[in-house]
């Protein structure tokens, strides 16, 4: 009677958690065995570089900046004399990123991607701030479908791109030779911005 | 190799060692002194390697049941985990809140520890492996396990926080409402056996089938009842309010940290050996068994049953305190009682091998 | 019934309590005066073509012009949605509390408290929800609040 | 012999408690072990979404309101959606509506997935919450493949969806629901009929009907007291009247159907899996939205049938590219306010408290916002 159905429903459900003694584990060991993130996943942001050239995609247009829900990416890119903006620092602030993917969505350049890279957790916050040299770095071993109209016109020498037509931003060497005076100068309005 | 095999019963070796104790010329007192320490440290440190591996093996065994691999960091399958977390607790700073209890919250600890400790005398290991084989062998017993209720209240009490002592109060409620089924269904078998000894007991299950297990109309319901009224000794997860983790947040150990708590947690895991090692000693005869040595099926049963106790708490939820005080006296003690009666009229009409 | 048939309903029954404002999509908003408030939703509750018995939200919010409390309700039985609001101006709003007719107003009207400084009149146990017992800087939600370690978003 | 004077003494549960989901207080006044009062004190997790996302374009606003409900932050993404499409009156293609099905029952499963993991938790069994989460893993790798993030989606965008999902998307996701439908029977043999499992649900926590009601409680908790009211049949929206499913039932409101209640739900959802995966039409995902989106001054209150009962965003929008006010409502607010009335003066031990606490599957983020 009741006695006997509980009895059996008890034995059952011990039945059930005995079989999987037998059962292969689920679970992966860390750091032997990692996770590889499926195609498409938003891990941390990188900064993408021209295949042949090596430089940076980015033409500082600020639209991933305008685009970034938590102003996490920080743009230092003043207009030149020649009204073109010249890129001077690209921070992102992974503290404040919270992953979303808008800023790829925005950048219409191909210059920004979310990797699916997850391990960079840093002892301290301020290291969780990346300067540009370290996300073009992270960048450079992530492959990416160039979907930007060719500027430069169909000649067949590849070569050093034509300066006039070439409106990719500034070659990385000239940012380098500005950074060592002023580092990373902040501009007054984003010094409200990173609350 | 089945020579070899018997030839391992340890009681040669502690025969050898008294003999060689008492050719010394030390006087009677002094030798039997002497032996008598000597085996309390050995005891001491087998049950202490015991609670350590149990730890482990139910971390372990948990995990398979979860489908995870349970520790797997130090050592092979992490076989000195238990021993890492030993040292990592014993040089833990023991933080104490002042407006305990002086006394009761420092000796609590203790008197759980020693309760676990004292009802391994007269367990038999094996073939003559007793410490003292007393002729009140199961009651003595009884008696020694119910220490931890005072324990559990003193640790209540002393820790002079609300979830304590409603930790330790359920404890003390469910340990003494499951001592009665628990000494009935012990009672059954004491009918057969006629004598209170543990080693009059497992003499008595010689050949296989007549271990208490098998003699049909009451043995399996007597080591049902047995079953379920020692995993409420042993505070185990059916029934394991005192420390309830999801209500309480710890129960009664929620205010100690450090030493104190690694004994309250290695003499938790001792109750569940001893209660599983009663259980073989009565109803799965004990350390009979053909070929191997009497001490390895001591141990192999008793580990079978300490899975079947792990398995109940890795399945079941947990009971609720009114439930659980309803389930031991309106269901458990009469069942044990007629259990009791039925036994005793077929020892009294002969119905029994 | 369907949103027309209700709007045309509660026009003929509730004659000048509610007034429709015409916001062009699927529920009917109407508004409704401070002082029958209690009234209409009774009304709202109990009548038995409409049988209002839900409150699916309420909450102010803060056009910068004027403090609007606004009231969604769906009746469970009769598939019906409409939502309702109340203007108040900014110096000391008040607005009577409609736990009698909806319970479920209880917390909602003790965060729009805390949050709007909408006083609410003889709520059950009026206590700060959301903010701590000893916040004393303002009322976040509105629109002119400001305060030292607030940061907006870079205007870009 | 004086009489023995005993009183009330309150205890505090919370706010860092083993089974209050996230930071909830709970000011218990206790008579021995029986609960005489409990009183809820909220407001540990309140994040200010709503202040911030008044400064915040509407795009940006998604992803601030995924972290508004993280259990199920599809409904979330899609609730605000929904809210701004209705304001600017966007005309959503057919394979992004059938899509966002797809994901929001999904993320619906992970989320009853979790709530039967922590009720056995709860109650002391601690496997099937191991089990729970390892069926969600496999929900949570579809949502990884398509939208790149296992628990903050960001997926379902004003207008449509963000990408469109991989070739191996439809295989996978009908195996898993093959696979998750098989291991109900796993939850169902452990707990279902277990003795210990039914003295501890059966018969504790009556919601009463009417009294849920005024309450505004809704979803599983309010369908457990037999009043059959789901969004998805009685305010439809989206295309939810494509698919053939049963509204989960039950009649007598305790702990016990409020369980059962929502294994029916994960039941009902793999079965409109599976027919929006039959139907999936080709198409693009997205209607054209401007980046800067601007939607006409006005005003519109929105709600779908969250995994908690009824999640609704009362937006407010002047024309300008920042909303002016987004009130969220989640269905764990009135549950919580519900929660004393239940337990008010019916002498529940503090385990019951405990099992009532997690059926209600109440989650602290959608209370505090």
């Amino acid at each position: 009677m009741g006695v006997l159905k509980d009895l059996k429903n008890l034995i059952l459900g011990m039945g059930i958690t005995g079989k999987h003694l037998g059962r292969h584990a689920v679970t992966i060991q860390y750091p032997e065995e990692r996770w590889t993130m499926p195609e498409g996943s938003r891990g941390i942001v990188v900064l993408l570089s021209d295949k042949e050239t090596g430089e940076l995609n980015c033409t500082s247009c600020l639209l991933c900046m305008q685009a970034c829900p938590t102003a996490a990416i920080r743009i230092d890119a003043p207009r030149g004399e020649d009204k073109k903006r010249r890129l001077i620092s690209f921070d992102i602030d992974f503290g404040l990123c919270c992953f979303c993917g808008l800023c790829e969505e925005a950048c219409n350049f191909c210059a920004l991607k979310m990797a699916p890279k997850y391990e960079f957790s840093t002892l301290t916050k301020d290291e969780l701030v990346w300067d540009m040299k370290k996300l073009q770095e992270m960048g450079r071993d992530v492959d990416y479908v160039d979907t930007r109209k060719k500027k430069k016109p169909k000649e067949s020498v590849p070569g050093p791109a034509a300066p006039k037509a070439d409106t990719v931003a500034s070659p990385p060497a000239n940012a380098e030779s500005a950074k060592p005076e002023e580092p990373k100068p902040e501009t007054p309005e984003q010094e409200e911005g990173n609350g | 190799m089945l020579l070899a095999l018997m030839s391992l019963e340890l009681v040669h070796i502690f025969r050898w060692a008294y003999g060689l104790l008492a050719d010394t010329g030390l006087p009677a007192l002094w030798v039997l002194l002497i032996s008598y320490a000597l085996l309390g440290a050995i005891m001491f440190g087998v049950l202490a390697v015991l609670a350590l591996f149990l730890v482990w093996w139910e971390r372990k065994i948990a995990g398979h049941i979860q489908q995870r691999f349970g520790p797997m960091r130090n050592g092979w399958h992490g076989w000195y985990q238990t021993i890492a977390d030993a040292i990592k607790l014993l040089q833990k700073e023991d933080v104490t809140i002042d407006a305990r209890d002086r006394f009761i919250f420092f000796w609590a600890p203790v008197v759980c520890f020693v309760a676990a400790f004292l009802a391994y005398i007269c367990i038999p290991f094996g073939n003559g492996l007793i410490v003292a084989d007393l002729n009140i062998g199961i009651l003595y017993i009884m008696a020694v396990t119910t220490f931890t209720i005072i324990a559990l209240l003193m640790a209540g009490w002393g820790s002079n926080n609300k979830y304590a002592l409603l930790g330790g109060m359920r404890s003390a409620a469910q340990v003494v409402s499951y001592e009665v089924p628990m000494v009935a269904s012990i009672l059954t078998v004491i009918i057969y056996v006629g004598s209170l000894s543990m080693v009059d007991i497992v003499a008595s299950q010689q050949s296989f089938f007549t271990w208490f297990i098998f003699r049909v109309p009451f043995g399996p319901i007597a080591f049902l009842t047995y079953i379920t009224a020692a995993t409420a000794e042993a505070n185990r997860v059916p029934f394991d309010i005192p420390e309830a983790e999801q209500e309480l947040v710890a129960g009664f150990n929620v205010e100690y940290s450090g030493m104190k708590f690694a004994m309250f947690f290695l003499a938790e895991f001792l109750n569940m050996f001893t209660v599983s090692a009663i259980a073989v000693t009565l109803f799965f005869g004990g350390w009979n068994g053909p070929w191997l040595p009497s001490w390895l099926w001591f141990l192999g049963k008793t580990l079978l049953v300490v899975l079947l106790l792990m398995l109940f708490r890795w399945t079941y939820p947990r009971l609720r305190v009114d439930q659980l005080m309803e389930f031991a006296w309106k269901f458990l003690v009469p069942v044990t009682f007629g259990n009791l009666i039925l036994a005793a009229l077929m020892k009294y009409l002969g119905w029994y091998w | 019934m369907t949103q027309q048939e209700l709007t045309a309903y509660i026009q003929s029954s509730f004659e000048g309590k509610l007034t429709l404002l015409d916001t062009g999509r699927a529920e009917p908003m109407f508004e409704v005066r401070p002082d029958d408030l209690l009234e209409v939703a009774r009304r709202l509750r109990d009548d038995l073509q409409l049988k209002f018995d839900y409150l699916c939200n309420m909450g102010a919010s803060d056009t910068r012009e004027r403090l609007e409390v606004v009231y969604s309700i769906a009746s469970t039985t009769r598939r019906l949605r409409m939502d309702f609001k109340l203007v108040l101006g900014y110096e000391n709003p008040a607005v009577e509390s409609v736990t009698p007719v909806w319970p479920a107003a209880n917390w909602y009207e003790r965060e729009m408290n805390e949050l709007f400084g909408i006083e609410v009149k003889d709520h059950p146990d009026m206590r700060p929800l959301l903010l701590p017992e000893d916040w004393d800087q303002g009322y976040p939600m509105l629109k002119n609040w400001d305060a030292p370690d607030f940061v907006r978003m870079p205007e870009l | 012999m004086p009489e023995l004077r005993t009183e009330e003494f309150q205890i505090n549960m919370g706010p860092h408690h083993p089974s209050t989901h996230g930071v909830c207080r709970l000011l218990l006044t206790m008579d021995g072990e029986k609960v005489v009062e409990a009183v809820p004190y909220v407001g540990y997790l309140h994040r200010a979404i709503e202040k911030i996302c008044e400064n915040r374009t509407y795009h940006m606003c998604i992803p601030i309101l995924d972290r508004f409900e993280y259990v199920t932050s599809m409904s979330c993404n899609y609730v605000f959606s929904l809210a701004a499409e209705k304001l600017a009156r966007i005309e959503v293609p057919e394979r992004a509506e059938y899509l966002r099905v797809i994901m929001l029952e999904l993320n619906r499963i992970a989320s009853h997935l979790i709530f039967v993991g922590t009720t056995a938790m709860d109650l002391g069994a601690l496997t099937p919450f191991l089990y729970g989460l390892r069926e969600r893993e496999l929900i949570m790798d579809l949502f990884e493949m398509t939208c790149g993030q296992r628990l903050t989606y960001n997926y379902i965008r004003i207008g449509g969806v963000s990408r469109d999902i991989p070739p191996q998307f439809v295989p996978k996701c009908r195996e898993a629901v093959r696979i998750i439908g098989g291991k109900l029977a796993d939850y169902e043999g452990i707990l279902n009929e277990n003795p210990i499992w039914l003295a501890r649900m059966k018969g504790i926590g009556y919601a009463d009907p009417q009294q849920a009601i005024a309450w505004g409680v809704s979803g599983p908790v309010l369908r457990a007291s037999g009043v059959k009211y789901d969004l998805r049949r009685d305010d439809p929206y989206s295309i939810y009247d494509k698919f053939n499913f049963d509204v989960a039932v039950r009649w007598n409101g305790d702990n016990y159907d409020r369980f059962l209640v929502r294994i029916d739900e994960i039941r009902q959802s793999l079965k409109i899996i599976s027919q929006a995966l039959d139907g999936l039409p080709e198409g693009e995902t997205r209607a054209k939205v401007k980046a800067r989106f601007k939607p006409p001054a006005g005003e519109v209150y929105v709600r779908i049938e969250n995994s908690r009962g009824e999640m609704g965003v009362y937006l407010v929008s002047d024309g300008s590219e920042k909303p002016v006010r987004v009130k969220t409502r989640g269905g764990s607010y009135n549950q919580l306010q519900f929660l004393p009335e239940i337990v008010r003066g019916r002498g529940y031990l503090i385990a019951d408290l405990v099992a009532i606490f997690a059926t209600f599957d109440v989650i602290m983020p959608e209370v505090d916002r």
